[in-house]
């Protein structure tokens, strides 16, 4: 119990926001926002992507300070403008994107900026007793020796878990903690959780899994488009209830669709193998057929192979071993794989990420729009000029048909917001009539009005009988859009089920490695 | 009529009017000239050789003359300008051109390195000698094999081990190298060590000193760098070159033509003063006047390297 | 080639890896701090300058009553040569500073903040030498204690007798310049300060993951700063090296003459790791010896170029970096700018 | 990529300030060397633009600007840093020299334009070995770059010395070539449409110059080639998914960036020097650094900024005649002021800007 300022009133929330704003340039990411969240408990932060919710616990957290507001600690006004500053008030955060040196051993993770005096040794050998304690007492068991980078993703966590309880942390802020892991590493996780509340320690738990919020948490807070628009008792408020919150009306998930009518087999994979730069083996011989008029969803928990699934159909990255034929022709797999030559075929492809490979920022719209099409005939003028009034033509009829706001071709990819930025993306993609769409993530990050618009663009192109293989880590998302699914674990298929005969149960199982079916015959 | 546009000029090869070295002999001279006539003159030093045609038509477009250039390598620089500007009076110190308004002084460096050779040969204990040249071209050679047959003239087995900086005119301002160059050839035994390098030399007298050897000065009088290590130097009279060709164009009496400037002419020579008096004995100062009687004379020849390109000796 | 002559040209080695090493460790505390340093070459030559101008100064006479236009010396020769080597280390901090404050504050692109250290260097240098000593940017010829010279190591003489070990510690161990000595220490001083000090771990990170850096409640600009400013630190001693230690025993223009870039290789041949950066230095170190030493070597078939001998170091760096030598991975942060708020 | 700053601030505003810091610094410069910055300055101007003579001299380097500002305008669109102009340009001399050499009994119509290949091939030849080890293998292209400017020195050395020497020439060049490769002045140019100019060394190759500028904006803003550079340049991952091969993309950027860094050659080897020398270059590669960064990266920028180091250069070779205490260091120190400022402190100055803009914005809003 270090860190905790001695006049700290006994039960004064543990920390208490004012009045917290914060600005990244135009970007209002944090509007006035209040918080209080009581010692000993779980508060979830839930809100969709963008809402600021990891902006506020970095302020929190001293990572970024804020332009207004107030923190208390114990109901004690407390300055933080550093991590050294939060460290020292009890607070530790397991951040989005893990904040590990990867050459480093554990050991030399955990003393970082935790070091005794000034020679290393010392320190690493008190920590080295300190770890296996808290490993001991917390179910945290890791390597002390280990090279961090060599770690599993759900070890680097500990990791990072094991870093804020040897700072003695009171209060512990996890921001999507569960988005890398496997839905039995979840449940490992939340005993941690519930053991360290147990202990009187103070957890802030940010996700965007309503199961989790509702299984876990005391008490939850919605946060929308930079404000805080609600906080509820976890036992008062039901899922339904949360999402409403979150997106400000009543959502409608379900996908309008008729029954598929799947006809040939358009693209087929045998055997697909990658191996990434560090010689690790990412997909280890992947099967499937996709057909036309049919969506194919593949399941699973991010880092699991999709993303390479994806990248190697693509023809962006290379594959080690198998075959992939596209209308009975074999595609080359080899490093030499040419995107450009896929589209020709008439293979699209929307990537999981589009700020960093689906559009170039400073480009105009219409620059953006024939991105990747940009050696089509229609573009091209004399001597290897461009025809700039083809394509800002057809640019400003995509825009018209596929609502893209503001509706100027003119704007940089850049100033568009993240929902339009995904709609120039599947524009592109969809209107050049491929027989196959590669579409990863269509929905990260893009609002429900967005996300409705999406999904019939994607349904209605599978009704022209065109093939799609839909890669997400939203299972609501993979259950409503496909026809068929395909599950993915640790870079192989752990299980195919039709979507009408199949629920989100069974297909968490399944994205654990753990086939129900096979289990019981 | 050269008295009523006389406006002296001079350029400074690379290395500069502070080499300490062949441009500083070219600086003193016109400084001489300016504090006995009390006349201001022009100057510039050139950083990079494409400079050098800029500088002349400069200098030549302002009216300047005479505008003396110190260093072969402008040659054809001043082939160029000096055929644009016929009525301005030129002099190149080093090299020939062959233009109707230029002068060209060259030296025998080969004689004044024989003498020097000589010194050296007798002052050395070890039987080794060395020679560090600056940018390796003719001219330098002829130095090195002047400098050799002096050497061998004194002592038929004796060893001259030479090197040269380099072969770009960065050759000329490198005294790390030189330093480094000769303290190789006193590790390999010389413990006389001549320089033609420029402000080279500057690190190869220095390393001479440091070693304890005795280090020889080229083109001005260096004998004062090191007081009691630099045996003496080659003196190569570009200030005489150059304040000749003032006070000849003040007076209206300036020549064109093939200047060649020996030891007949006091053109080259070598240093004795008070920095370096003790280190010479009687006998080492008789050889060298009677080597030096002789060719002036003509009973010694000294080869010149530039004649065939090759030393008889080595 | 006799032993004696192979001692010879390792002597050399020695003097000319110097310079190279302390750049070298310069550049490897900066880069592994995440900020690389392609002006190790403008600052070593800033330091050059700066060492020999104030020992210069320092070693002159002291006067009075100067007249009009005179400057007056320290009279301070004893101490002439320390004195210069802190105002070279003054000097590359300074242009280390400028360094940090484009690319840690201003968060601006490395390489061009480095390009420009360069240029600025080889200008200043000049300028300002003019402007002191009207000498064409040289500084006045430095002598006796203005100077460093080499030391003999105890027992180099009497033990010469001692079959090869004898003559190499002589020879090629003893009688360098204290600076050399500085430069070898440097090596373990860094090892141990980068592997088993606070310090060096909190370094080592900050060029790996600001981020993790930053969030464990350190500075990553103070710690960046620091290193930038070791880096300063280091060159400088390199600079002074160059013309106190050297037979140059004073700056000219451009001394330098490429070896920061060649330090820069090294630092890359040695993968930034401080034990492999001495031989690396070594190495270059000598084939630079060779170069000089000899000029054109006839390999029987034909004659090697002196101009290709001394390419060789430059040749010899395109090789490596091209990984034919094993991949050398930088740190990762290296060249980017810590930027929380995009 | 600012939201927050109007073009005409990005592209104007900011260059312009930061080109008067670096003036401004260069003024204490020649203040400590205890001289008038205000009556160097004048020395410089009149000297640069004050006669025909002057602007004659401002334009021949300016022209050699132009050439190693676009090529390292070019590859910034890629962005890679091509720092090896120097080389690029001197290599390319050896082309031009060989053209000429060959030919130069013939009639410039002839020879120019087999030299501007000459020119262009071998400074492309030069930057292909550093493109081709950093798309391949990945080695830092600043450093080969670097590194290949001195290999080419000392090539240029070794051919000077052992090759194109002339017998009983002391000086490491090439014989004068004749009159088949002398190409026309502006002087002379200027005589064929009657009008008098001082003889100065600017030549035809400003017209080549120009022309490459217009080629160069049709390239990278007109063209398929020139829109794949870009997408490169801003983002190779992107680049990749769109079908746009990184390999291919280096390798031609550099080619035609070594290229352009090449035609240089054609203003000195040709138009002045009339032979192959050791420094024919001039730290022309170099400035083409600040050009570029000065100029945006843009062909109208490049001229403008070729056309102030141009002032610069003659101006400041007029200031070491008129002032010899000011040595022509001078040059590279302001060079130097203004890569570091429109370069590396670039923020210095934006980052308040985009502050004050916020501000304004906000306020309107
Ligand atoms: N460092 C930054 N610089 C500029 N803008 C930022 C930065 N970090 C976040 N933003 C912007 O601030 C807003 C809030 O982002 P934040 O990361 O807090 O959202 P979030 O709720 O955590 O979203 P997610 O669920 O995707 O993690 C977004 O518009 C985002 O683009
Ligand atoms: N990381 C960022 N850096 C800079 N600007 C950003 C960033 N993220 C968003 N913006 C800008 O902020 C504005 C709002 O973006 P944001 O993605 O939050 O929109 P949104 O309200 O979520 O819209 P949508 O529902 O379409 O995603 C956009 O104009 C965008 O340019
Ligand atoms: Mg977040
Ligand atoms: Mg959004």
């Amino acid at each position: 119990m270090t860190g905790q300022p001695e006049t700290a009133a006994p039960d004064a929330p543990a920390i208490e926001l004012v009045g917290i704003s914060k600005a990244f340039g135009p970007v209002q990411a944090n509007k006035d926002i209040s918080l209080k969240v009581r010692r000993g408990t779980i508060h979830g932060i839930v809100g969709e992507n963008g809402a600021g919710k990891s902006t506020l616990m970095s302020i929190l957290y001293g990572f970024y300070t804020a332009d207004r507001g107030e923190i208390r600690i114990g109901g004690v006004p407390t300055k933080i403008q550093n991590s050294d500053d939060a460290i020292r008030a009890g607070i530790g955060m397991v951040h989005q994107h893990f904040m590990l040196v990867q050459p480093f051993t554990v050991l030399e993770n955990v003393v970082l900026g935790a070091e005794e005096g000034r020679l290393l040794k010392p320190s690493l050998a008190r920590a080295r007793k300190l770890l296996t304690d808290l490993a001991r007492e917390y179910e945290l068991e890791v390597d002390p020796d280990a090279v961090v980078g060599d770690l599993a993703v759900g070890f680097q966590q500990r990791v990072e878990i094991l870093k804020a309880l040897y700072r003695q942390a009171d209060i512990l802020i996890l921001d999507e903690p569960t988005g890398v892991l496997t839905p039995s590493e979840a449940d490992h996780l939340f005993r941690i959780l519930e053991g360290l509340k147990a202990q009187g320690k103070t957890i802030i738990l940010i996700t965007h899994k309503l199961r989790e919020i509702m299984a876990v948490t005391d008490t939850v807070s919605v946060m929308r488009r930079g404000e805080m628009t609600a906080t509820v008792q976890t036992a008062d408020t039901s899922p339904a209830q949360l999402a409403e919150l979150m997106v400000g009306r009543r959502v409608l998930l379900r996908v309008e669709k008729t029954p598929a009518v799947p006809g040939e087999t358009v693209m087929q994979v045998r055997g697909l193998k990658v191996t990434d730069g560090h010689g690790v083996e990412r997909l280890k011989g992947i099967d499937l057929d996709l057909r036309a008029g049919e969506v194919l969803g593949i399941a699973g928990v991010a880092g699991n192979g999709q993303s390479q699934l994806l990248e190697v159909l693509a023809g962006i990255a290379p594959a080690s071993g198998g075959s992939v034929s596209f209308k009975g022709q074999p595609l080359d797999l080899s490093r030499t794989a040419d995107p450009k030559y896929r589209r020709r075929l008439g293979i699209a492809h929307v990537p999981e990420d589009r700020h960093r490979l689906g559009l170039i920022m400073p480009f105009a719209e219409w620059e953006n729009n024939c991105f990747g099409y940009h050696d089509r005939p229609r573009y091209q003028a004399r001597w290897g000029l461009m025809d700039r009034n083809a394509m800002r033509d057809d640019a400003r009829e995509r825009i018209e048909k596929y609502d893209i706001r503001p509706p100027s071709c003119d704007l940089k990819a850049a100033n568009f917001s993240g929902g339009n930025q995904q709609k120039i993306v599947i524009a592109r993609e969809i209107e050049n009539d491929p027989d196959v769409l590669l579409i990863g993530q269509p929905t990260r990050g893009v609002d429900i009005g967005a996300i409705e618009f999406i999904h019939n663009q994607i349904v209605a192109m599978r009704d022209r009988g065109k093939a799609i293989l839909l890669v997400s880590v939203e299972l609501d998302e993979i259950l409503g859009l496909s026809d068929r699914i395909l599950v993915m674990f640790d870079g192989a298929i752990s299980g195919e089920r039709l979507s009408r005969e199949t629920d989100e149960g069974e297909l968490g199982l399944l994205m654990a490695g753990i086939d129900p079916k096979r289990a019981s015959t | 009529d050269g008295h009523t546009n006389f406006n002296p000029a001079v350029i400074f090869d690379l290395g500069g009017k502070f080499d300490r070295s062949f441009n500083q002999a070219a600086y003193e001279g016109a400084e001489r000239f300016k504090e006995e006539f009390g006349v201001e003159y022009r100057e510039f030093e050139i950083q990079s050789d494409a400079q050098r045609e800029q500088a002349l038509r400069r200098f030549a477009e302002a009216g300047n003359n005479p505008i003396v250039v110190a260093g072969f390598a402008q040659a054809s620089a001043m082939e160029a300008v000096a055929a644009e500007f016929p009525d301005t009076q030129f002099q190149i110190i080093d090299a020939v051109v062959d233009l109707p308004n230029v002068r060209s002084v060259v030296f025998k460096e080969e004689e004044g390195s024989y003498l020097v050779g000589m010194l050296a040969a007798m002052k050395s204990e070890t039987g080794t000698v060395g020679f560090v040249g600056g940018m390796d071209i003719p001219l330098i050679r002829a130095f090195a094999c002047g400098y050799v047959q002096g050497a061998k003239a004194v002592n038929p087995d004796i060893t001259v081990i030479q090197n040269m900086t380099g072969t770009t005119g960065a050759a000329w301002n490198d005294p790390v190298r030189g330093g480094e160059l000769a303290t190789g050839q006193i590790q390999q035994g010389a413990d006389v060590v001549y320089h033609a390098a420029g402000g080279t030399g500057r690190g190869v007298l220095q390393a001479a000193a440091d070693a304890g050897a005795f280090g020889i000065g080229v083109d001005s009088n260096q004998n004062y760098l090191h007081p009691g290590s630099v045996l003496t130097s080659m003196l190569k009279r570009v200030d005489v070159a150059t304040y000749n060709a003032f006070k000849d164009a003040m007076d209206g009496n300036f020549t064109v033509g093939v200047q060649t400037l020996g030891l007949a002419q006091e053109g080259v020579g070598y240093a004795v003063d008070d920095n370096n008096r003790a280190l010479l004995t009687d006998e080492m100062t008789a050889a060298v006047e009677e080597a030096k009687a002789k060719i002036v004379s003509g009973e010694i020849s000294v080869h010149d390297y530039r004649s065939d390109d090759s030393c008889p000796v080595s | 080639m006799d032993l004696a002559e192979l001692f010879q040209l390792f002597d050399s080695t020695m003097r000319n890896a110097a310079p190279l090493l302390l750049a070298c460790l310069a550049g490897l505390f900066s880069e592994r701090s995440g900020i690389f340093d392609i002006g190790l070459e403008g600052k070593m030559l800033a330091a050059a300058f700066a060492s020999a101008a104030v020992a210069a100064w320092a070693a002159a006479p002291y006067v009075a009553d100067p007249f009009p236009g005179q400057i007056s010396g320290l009279g301070l020769g004893w101490a002439a040569a320390w004195l210069g080597v802190t105002a070279g280390m003054l000097a590359a901090i300074a242009m280390s500073a400028l360094h940090g404050f484009a690319s840690i504050t201003l968060r601006g692109n490395q390489l061009i903040s480095g390009v420009a250290i360069n240029f600025l260097a080889a200008g200043v240098t000049v300028l300002v030498g003019e402007a002191l000593f009207s000498m064409g940017g040289q500084t006045p010829q430095l002598t006796g204690a203005a100077r460093f010279t080499a030391i003999e190591l105890p027992l180099a003489e009497t033990r010469r007798g001692i079959p090869v070990i004898g003559p190499f510690y002589a020879d090629v161990i003893s009688g360098q310049v204290i600076l050399v000595y500085i430069a070898l220490l440097a090596v373990p001083l860094t090892a141990w300060i980068l592997f088993s000090t606070r310090f060096g771990l909190r370094l080592r990170a900050v060029g790996e993951n600001p981020g993790a850096v930053d969030t464990a409640g350190i500075s990553v600009t103070r710690q960046r700063y620091s290193a930038v400013l070791i880096c300063g630190v280091l060159c400088g001693i390199a600079g002074a090296y160059l013309s106190m230690g050297t037979s140059a025993a004073g700056f000219v223009k451009d001394m330098t003459a490429g070896r920061g870039f060649i330090a820069l290789a090294a630092l890359i041949f040695a993968k930034w790791r401080p034990w492999p950066a001495l031989w690396a230095c070594l190495l270059f170190g000598l084939l630079e010896a060779i170069g000089s030493k000899y000029q054109n070597v006839d390999v029987g078939a034909f004659v090697i170029p002196v101009q290709f001998m001394q390419a060789l170091p430059y040749i010899l760096t395109v090789v490596i970096l091209a990984g034919f030598i094993g991949k050398a991975i930088p740190p990762k942060a290296g060249g980017q700018p810590y930027v929380k708020e995009r | 990529m600012s939201k927050t700053l109007p073009r005409w601030a990005d592209l104007i505003l900011i260059p312009a300030i930061n080109v008067l810091l670096a003036f401004f610094v260069a003024g204490l410069v020649v203040m400590f060397i205890g001289e008038d910055p205000v009556h160097a300055m004048g020395i410089m101007i009149r000297g640069a633009l004050g006669s025909d003579y002057g602007i004659g001299y401002t334009l021949f380097y300016a022209t050699s600007f132009i050439c190693t500002g676009l090529a390292v305008a070019v590859a910034f669109h890629a962005s890679i840093f091509n720092i090896g102009g120097e080389g690029q340009a001197g290599v390319a001399g050896i082309g031009v020299a060989l053209v000429c050499l060959t030919l130069d009994q013939t009639h410039w119509l002839l020879t120019l334009p087999l030299a501007i290949l000459g020119a262009m091939a071998f400074g492309a030849a030069w930057a292909a070995v550093p493109a081709y080890l950093q798309a391949r293998r990945g080695s830092h292209i600043v450093i080969t770059t670097i590194m290949f400017n001195y290999i080419a020195s000392a090539l240029l050395v070794y051919l000077l010395t052992n090759i194109f020497k002339m017998p009983g020439s002391m000086a490491p060049e090439s014989r004068r070539f004749e009159d088949g490769a002398n190409i026309p002045r502006l002087d002379q140019m200027a005589d064929w449409i009657g009008l008098d100019m001082a003889r100065s060394p600017a030549n035809i190759s400003l017209f080549v110059a120009l022309i490459a500028c217009v080629l160069v904006w049709l390239l990278i803003w007109r063209s398929r080639l020139g829109y794949e550079i870009r997408a490169f340049g801003f983002s190779d991952k992107a680049a990749v998914y769109a079908g746009i091969s990184p390999f291919r993309i280096t390798m031609i950027t550099m080619l035609i960036s070594g290229a352009l860094a090449g035609l240089m050659a054609i203003n000195t080897v040709m138009g002045d020097l009339q032979r192959l020398n050791l420094d024919s270059v001039l730290g022309a590669g170099f400035v083409g650094i600040a050009v570029a960064l000065m100029g945006r990266s843009h062909p109208v920028g490049v001229v403008l900024a070729a056309l102030l180091f141009g002032v610069l250069y003659q101006g400041g070779a007029e200031l070491a005649f008129e002032i010899p205490a000011i040595p022509s260091q001078m040059i590279l120190t302001i060079q130097a002021l203004v890569i570091l400022f429109t370069g590396s402190l670039e923020n210095m100055v934006r980052f308040p800007m985009e502050r004050l803009f916020l501000f304004i914005n906000r306020g309107r809003a």
